[in-house]
């Protein structure tokens, strides 16, 4: 039977989904796709291993997963999908809290805030004197990384004092049912609870302007440093079959709809194109060299890659 | 006694003695009631919260990002294989380990090794079967993500259940039995076949039953072992043409193939953003409670069956 | 008494060949008796052989009976009837064989008497009547026991009085005799210890149907005279 | 043999029967129990005779559906020891019992003896050891624990454990003691010192004592009671039941007539 | 099978000497079932393998001592610390609110079903509260953090919205049946007799209960509640949802934690980069949760051997 | 024999008490013989009183003691040698309650001859020889059931021989005597019986000891001349 | 009383030594089997009758640790039972065994006296028929059962499934039949059908039996041997062993002197 196995990020895995669900639909079932939650390093393990024909990453191939990729033969076209914006969020009855700096964010994330900032006053005299409780992703998520590199400045370093989950849904409970919360995660999550939550607006660094998460300010650029590009890696060896030419040119012909749909940010639709392009190229390789950038653009990885 | 105490002395204490025994009488309901209590709760709320999905189309659906139209048929038909291949596993494997240590095993430092290990196989958490199953079934024997890796990897994790209920089964015949059949002239494997095994059986059974309640609900391993997938078609029924290149699929074609089971719908559904989900985790936990109270059933019932053509 | 089987037939069969060798055993005596007594009529010295000779037997019969009670308590352990039954009959046997003797005796008696050229008759009418009473008696006991007959029993001691009066007398006329006549001294002394085994055999038969009602009733009715009235 | 003096009532038997559920297990049951003698019970399987002996402690009680009718009445204070006002834990405290198998408590040997008194509230170290030891001494297995009285019970031997029993029954000092079949599950030599034992124990208690070997009752009864599908059909003295039971069916068991 | 000769004199040879064939394929049938036996014994090897294969590449790069002093957890932090202390205090501290529920309310179960409740109600009851056994933990999750949790906040408004506290008071309920059952089992094993002899007495239900049942059921009460504590070390999905799955060296049950299970399950679910320091850890986590259980097991075998039945 | 104890105390007094009563049976026998003797020999009429009275006692136990024995029967199941004593026993009391009713013969024979005014020493002088042998033979007997002694047993048996000769030679005399003198023919009849019933008595006393023999050793030699020699 | 006709031998055990591990349970035995006798062993409890039994069809091989020496030789073809060349399982089908306890399997009548015939691989339908018919009437029970032949066996009473057992022992003609305490389990009356039928049984076959109720071995065995500590004390006819034994261990035994 004809399979495409994708497996990797759970943040990218509600897109490939709904992307698998309507090409099944379209094909009355004679592909079958099946779409893994591994995580995004889980899900390199086996596509390194030639184990799997897609790949969803929430950040980019690192170096040693490039490594252990050649190491096995496996060549592989990258194709940016989508963008995740990670989300601030607060309880609605949180009155004080209408925006938030960077620094502010990272007074109260960073390690040296373990065990000593504990209270809203501690970050900026205007708060109130009230404990902080703090709610992110798990150590081990893209999310995790994404946002510690955007706000600490460095990659995984932050307080280890907060309430961490994997499943952003316990997050969503935890936030909506205290005042004093505060939280991150992914988008999707916010905007399917908006009712429960409030998002935070964050002030651009550029700018200075506070900025709401939303689709269209993730959209137009303005929403940084939170919002980042997401990612499917699509081996080249299974391009040659056609059931995954098929699939991936489905993908990116339904993207811009499907990824509305579940309540992400599409790309331009150039970006799309190119990626069906590069396919049809074998533009094999990563435009990241192994390491991921914070604030990068849809453009810029464009122009890199018009450069390969 | 009779004489340093009165008869109103001993009323007194058979009094507070009774008195004793109805304060814990009623203790005793209360935490029952409170065990019940939660599972009516539970049950009820998942009911509930469940009732508009439970409905024909929820389990001849597919799983779908729309809530709505999201259904468990690959997830229930998963679980049935998966337990079906477990079963497949387990029992013969149980069954012969367990008749090796009570009929054959001679008492010496093997079967010591075996009999500890089995006890402490018993305690080990379920997790960590799931990562030897990533480490042996998925890679080292190359069986994937399939319904094959995980119905070993239950089996053998419901292997000391079934092996430890078959040596109770086996230990509750009375050695007379036994000893009835070799002095007839049979010779061990015959006790066994004719004897052993079909009086074990309603112990057996009830183990294998229990074992597979446990492992239909088990989550973490199958998650460890990468199972937590997007599956919206069936394997392959055998000698079935599927797919556009026309060729049938052979008779085992389907312990093969990727799948997902019912705890990992609920596990996926529940870690959704959109809470309509949840609709849909509550319906399918009652369904998998309905399916794990319905073997339960099947194994209350096997045991009073066979109990009663069974006496000694 | 108790006609219903055992659950164990060998002990049905045990007691049942018990029962039949005393009734075997009594057959012979009540032979040795009445050939006895046959003889101090007719002086059938032949007889007089067979009744020593089947004094063996009557021997060997009391060893094997007391032999079988033996084993029947220490292989059954019977209780109420039964124990009363092999118990009576290890008495029993003693009588009888002690019956035999006393034919042999009166058979040794007779013996002498005739090979001294008299005729016992010409002495002792009455050790004849006498003689008839205690065969009686024998047999009703033997009778008695192999009916279990209660009743029988209490008869056969009843007339056990009425031959210890007849004896007296007959001891008693043949001392007047004694006296009368010197020369039948000899011949009136065999006599007497006929007449004397005779009431001998009536007392045996006597003890024999007291056991009877033992292994009937249950009753031990020696030594009280109240019991038999 | 047997001493023939007048004996005095220590319980009585009066139109009692006993139903299990709807079926009646015991029928019109008048039997007089002598104090400081040893009455045996015997009869086939199924007579009703552990049934009877049962209903001396309201041990049927413990089960639903059982239901008496009549009266056992216990002297001196001539209470009906069946009658609802009567506490069955109560009759329980005056009337002691063994049981068929041995079935020592998984306690030390003091312990078990040692339980009948803590259940009436006695804790005083003093007044248990010493009448841990009486009760010992009485059930003549004193001297084989008395240096191992820390020991679990369960280690003792068959015989050694039933006569653990017997003192764990004496403990309390009862009126009455019952014993259902106490040497069945004992070897032949454990079983003559029971029977022993029951020989001396008569002189302190009265004695009750289902068996169904025939020999034991004549061994060790002063009086004996034939029991049959749930009937007395003779009582008497047991030397009379043995070697002249009035009733033929008494006879037929006895001599071993029935199949 | 020796029909014919029956008739004729037996020859010795014919009717006693060993049968060759039969004793062949007897000892065949007894090393395949060995070899079935041999399975659980390669299932040991196979998780001891891949976890200390993994362990080692772990511990090339983690000093023993640091994973056993070290008082915190962040081996996925950019300023990385391995304390496993800090996992175990949450493994034990759930389990031990777990069982503090329930070991006693099983026990009270097992008693009031085995000794008090009318045999009806113990056959309705017993399968019911088996049942409880079968909900998968993923709900009693939700449960504990959408039910318990406001509950306990209501009576601790100290508590946060995620604490051992909770997930381990649900973990309690969850193992309740399993102690309940087993225990009744064990308490139902104990003969009649043995009762009856505490009757005979004069003693009470609830005295014949306490001092003789259960100590003569002791071993197989020891037996269920070991089972019931190596669930609650091994449970993952309630602590994974309800503990709060922070890092935090603590033995006191009000606040979150992370547990050993609810790591590894966090880590198999991320996006964590495999053959990376932090990808082992899980296998080291794995090792010492083995060990934790096997201990506890040991512990609960030298019990039950020192407490053996004997009735 | 054996001297063990049983298991079951009351077994021991029941058996006990069972040779006690016998011995004590044996005593009274062996008081109503040498009595009788001895006023056989005095004169002593008084004596002839107390033997009848003592009989009444004689039976009186030898009821009990066969009590006794069926309730041992039927109570404890004896085997082996307890079997044998009490089986013995049983045969035992029967032949000493007939040796006190010899007793008492004597004694009426003796108050017979003494109130005719004669004295038996004057006819039968070997009589006295007789009654001392044969009471002997008694004693004896008594002695080997008390001490179940099997080789004084023997003795006793032996010694039955030289009383059977020694009484037959006395009869001879006192017929010799009567015939001599018809007027005592009374009188020799008395002497007669008297002797008659001491030699009986030796035959008791050998029965005993057969009885004896068949306790300790378990072997029957009633009638069998061979096991004595 | 028994019949005392020279009888031919069947098995005799010769210089017989049997070890559980180091322990030695029998010591030097030598005692012969007569040929449609019945022999009983009696001695008190831990004096290895059961053991001595037990070796006769192997029974101590499905065990392992232990050992025999010396020899059981069996005739008439004089070979020696417990030779390793001899198969245990062959033993078996020559020498029967009836257990302590019924233990019918919990399978129909039928199929519980088929049983022996089945595992011998005779499945004729008339065949087994034939031979399960007469195997019941050997063991005097067809009557009671011939119309329920397909009613499970544990449903019958007691004293029927140990008749059943020896049915199921019978079926197969073994030619020494072992019967270890056959009624202990039993009520009187049921033993007194067991052992009436062990009378009738050795016309047909040869009959060891171990019983620790020696009234028992008195009623049926022929020949009784005595044990105690693993030794043969005793051996001889049945009637000599129980009136005049020759050894006063035996006779202290027997007239309940041990204590």
């Amino acid at each position: 039977a004809q399979i495409v196995k994708i497996d990797g990020s759970s943040t990218v895995y509600p897109i490939t989904e709904a992307v698998a669900e309507e090409f099944q639909k379209a094909k009355k079932n004679s592909i079958k796709v099946t779409v893994g939650i591994s995580g995004t390093g889980g899900g390199f393990k086996k596509f390194c291993r030639d184990e799997t024909d897609l790949q969803n990453a929430s950040r980019p191939i690192t170096a040693k997963e490039m490594a252990d990729c050649k190491a096995a033969g496996v060549d592989y076209v990258e194709m940016p999908v989508a963008y995740d914006a990670l989300t601030v969020v607060i309880n609605p009855k949180n009155t004080f809290l209408k925006q938030a700096t960077v620094e502010e964010l990272k007074k109260l994330w960073e390690p040296a805030a373990q065990g000593t900032v504990m209270k809203w006053s501690q970050v900026n005299p205007a708060w109130p004197d009230a404990p902080v409780k703090l709610f992110g992703a798990g150590a081990d998520s893209g999310t995790f990384e994404y946002f510690t590199e955007a706000i600490v400045g460095k990659a995984k370093s932050s307080r280890g004092d907060y309430t961490a989950s994997e499943d952003d849904n316990v997050l969503v409970q935890g936030v909506s049912r205290d005042v004093n919360a505060i939280g991150y995660f992914g988008y999707a999550y916010y905007a399917e609870n908006m009712a429960r939550l409030k998002g935070l607006p964050i002030v651009n660094p550029k700018t200075g302007k506070a900025v709401e998460p939303s689709g269209a300010n993730v959209e137009n650029g303005t929403y940084v440093p939170l919002s980042r590009p997401i990612f499917v890696y699509v081996k080249a060896k299974s391009l040659q079959k056609p059931e995954i030419r098929e699939f991936v040119e489905f993908y990116m012909k339904n993207a811009d709809k499907l990824i509305r749909e579940v309540k992400y940010v599409p790309l331009p639709k150039a970006a799309y194109e190119g990626n069906i392009k590069h396919a049809k190229d074998g533009k094999i390789g990563t435009v990241f060299g192994g390491k991921n950038e914070v604030g990068i653009t849809v453009e810029e990885i464009m122009k890199r890659e018009a450069k390969m | 006694m009779q004489k340093s105490m009165t008869t109103e002395q001993i009323r007194a204490l058979i009094a507070r003695g009774k008195l004793k025994d109805r304060i814990f009488q009623a203790l005793g309901i209360v935490c029952l009631a409170l065990g019940l209590l939660v599972i009516t709760l539970l049950v009820g709320d998942m009911l509930i919260r469940g009732l508009e999905r439970l409905n024909l189309d929820f389990f001849t659906n597919f799983a779908s990002r729309r809530a709505a139209q999201s259904g468990i048929l690959s997830a229930w038909v998963g679980t049935i294989l998966v337990m079906f291949v477990t079963a497949l596993a387990a029992v013969p494997l149980g069954v012969a380990a367990g008749i090796y240590l009570e009929e054959y095993a001679k008492r010496n430092w093997i079967t010591e090794i075996i009999e500890i290990n089995i006890t402490n196989l018993a305690a080990v958490p379920s997790i960590v079967y799931g990562l030897l199953a990533l480490g042996i079934f998925v890679y080292t024997f190359g069986f994937g993500q399939s319904i094959l890796s995980a119905g070993l990897t239950l089996a053998l994790l419901i292997l000391p259940i079934v092996i430890v209920s078959t040596r109770e089964a086996i230990r509750a015949i009375p050695a007379m039995i036994r000893e009835g059949s070799m002095a007839v002239g049979a010779t061990r494997w015959q006790t066994c076949r004719y004897h052993i095994i079909p009086y074990a059986m309603p112990g057996i059974l009830t183990g294998v039953i229990i074992g597979l309640a446990r492992a239909i609900g088990e989550t973490a391993p199958i998650i460890t072992i990468g199972a937590l997938t997007f599956i919206a078609f069936l394997p392959p029924a055998p000698f079935t043409v599927t797919g556009a290149d026309g060729i049938s699929a052979g008779l085992f074609d389907w312990v093969m193939s990727p799948f997902t089971v019912m705890p990992i719908q609920i596990f996926n559904w529940t870690s959704r953003p959109d809470p309509a989900f949840e609709i849909n985790a509550a319906a399918a936990g009652f369904v998998l409670m309905a399916m794990v109270l319905s073997m339960n059933a099947v194994a209350i019932y096997l045991r009073y069956k066979m109990r009663k053509n069974i006496k000694w | 008494m108790n006609e219903s089987l055992h659950v164990s037939s060998q002990f049905d069969e045990d007691l049942s060949r018990l029962r039949t060798h005393v009734l075997q055993m009594g057959g012979l005596v009540e032979t040795q008796v009445s050939s006895a007594i046959d003889a101090y009529t007719t002086g059938e010295v032949t007889n007089v052989k067979t009744i020593v000779e089947t004094d063996r037997k009557v021997n060997e019969l009391e060893k094997a009976i007391d032999n079988d009670c033996a084993h029947i308590i220490a292989m059954r352990q019977p209780a109420a009837s039964d124990l009363r039954l092999v118990f009576g009959i290890s008495k029993i046997v003693t009588d009888l064989e002690r019956t035999g003797d006393e034919a042999k005796k009166i058979a040794k008696g007779v013996r002498r008497i005739y090979e001294a050229g008299h005729t016992p008759s010409q002495y002792g009418v009455g050790v004849r009547h006498l003689a008839d009473a205690a065969l009686n008696m024998v047999r009703q006991s033997l009778d008695a026991f192999a009916r279990l007959d209660a009743g029988l029993s209490l008869n056969v001691i009843r007339a056990d009085d009425a031959v210890d009066v007849e004896f007296k007398s007959i001891i008693r006329q043949l001392i007047t005799h004694m006296m009368e006549d010197p020369r039948t001294i000899t011949v009136s002394m065999d006599i007497i210890s006929i007449a004397r085994a005779i009431e001998r055999i009536g007392d045996h038969a006597k003890n024999i149907s007291e056991q009877v009602i033992f292994v009937v009733e249950g009753r031990d009715i020696r030594h009280n005279k109240e019991a038999i009235k | 043999m047997q001493t023939h003096d007048q004996p005095t009532l220590k319980a009585e038997a009066r139109n009692f029967n006993f139903f299990y559920g709807e079926a009646q297990a015991l029928k019109n049951i008048n039997m007089p129990i002598y104090d400081k003698k040893v009455t045996a019970l015997i009869g086939p399987s199924g007579c009703g005779k552990s049934t009877y002996l049962r209903s001396f402690n309201r041990m049927h009680d413990l089960y639903p559906g059982n239901r008496y009718e009549g009266e056992i009445r216990f002297f001196p204070d001539n209470t009906n020891l069946l009658s609802p006002e009567v506490d069955p834990i109560e009759v329980r405290m005056r009337v002691g019992m063994v049981f068929q198998k041995p079935n020592p408590f998984p306690k030390t040997i003091f312990e078990n003896v040692a339980y009948g008194l803590r259940v009436r509230g006695e804790n005083n170290k003093r007044m248990l050891d010493d009448k841990v030891e009486h009760a010992l001494r009485g059930a003549a297995i004193w001297d084989e624990v008395k240096d191992r009285l820390q020991d679990l019970a369960p280690n003792l031997s068959g015989g050694q454990q039933q006569r653990l029993c017997i003192a764990r029954a004496l403990a309390t000092d009862p009126e009455l003691l019952l014993f259902d079949e106490p040497t069945s599950a004992l070897d032949p030599i454990a079983t003559g010192a029971i029977e022993e034992l029951v020989h001396e124990l008569k002189k302190r208690v009265t004695i009750l004592i289902v068996t169904h070997n025939m020999q034991q009752a004549a061994r060790v009864s002063d009086y004996t009671a034939y029991m049959y599908l749930g009937e007395m059909i003779e009582f008497g003295k047991t030397d009379e039941i043995f070697i002249k039971p009035k009733e033929k069916r008494t006879e037929d068991y006895i001599t071993g007539r029935m199949g | 099978m020796s029909q014919n000769n029956i008739s004729g004199l037996p020859q010795v040879s014919d009717r006693l000497a060993k049968n060759a064939m039969r004793h062949v394929s007897e000892r065949l049938i007894e090393f395949v079932l060995f070899a079935a036996a041999a399975v659980s014994v390669l299932t040991t090897v196979g998780i001891v393998y891949v976890l200390v294969t993994e362990s080692i590449h772990f511990f090339q790069n983690v000093p023993i001592s640091d994973f056993l002093t070290d008082t915190q957890w962040t081996p996925l932090f950019d300023d990385a610390h391995y304390g496993i202390m800090v996992l175990i205090s949450g493994t034990l501290v759930s389990s031990g609110v777990a069982l503090l529920v329930a070991i006693p309310m099983g026990t009270i179960i097992a008693i009031y079903l085995s000794e008090f409740a009318n045999p009806k109600v113990r056959e309705v009851a017993k399968p019911v509260l088996e049942l409880l056994g079968g909900i998968p933990t993923i709900v009693f999750g939700y449960f504990a953090l959408l039910i318990v949790t406001p509950l306990l906040q209501t009576i601790f408004p100290e508590l946060p919205g995620f604490s051992l506290l909770s997930a381990g008071l649900v973990m309690g309920i969850m193992i309740v049946p399993y102690i309940a059952s087993l225990s009744e089992d064990a308490m139902r094993a104990v003969p009649m007799s043995m009762r009856e002899g505490s009757y005979a007495m004069g003693a009470t239900k609830l005295h014949t209960a306490i001092h003789v049942v259960v100590p003569a059921a002791v071993s197989g009460l020891a037996a269920s509640y070991i089972l019931g504590i190596s669930r609650a070390v091994g449970e993952t999905m309630i602590l994974a949802v309800a503990a709060g799955m922070q890092p935090n060296l603590t033995w006191n049950p009000m606040e979150p934690a992370a547990t050993i299970t609810s790591y590894i399950v966090q880590v198999a679910l991320g996006d964590l980069p495999h053959g990376s320091i932090g990808y082992q850890t899980i296998f080291a986590a794995g090792l010492t949760l083995l060990l934790i259980t096997l201990a506890f097991n040991i512990a609960g075998q030298w019990m039950r051997r020192r407490f053996r039945e004997a009735y």
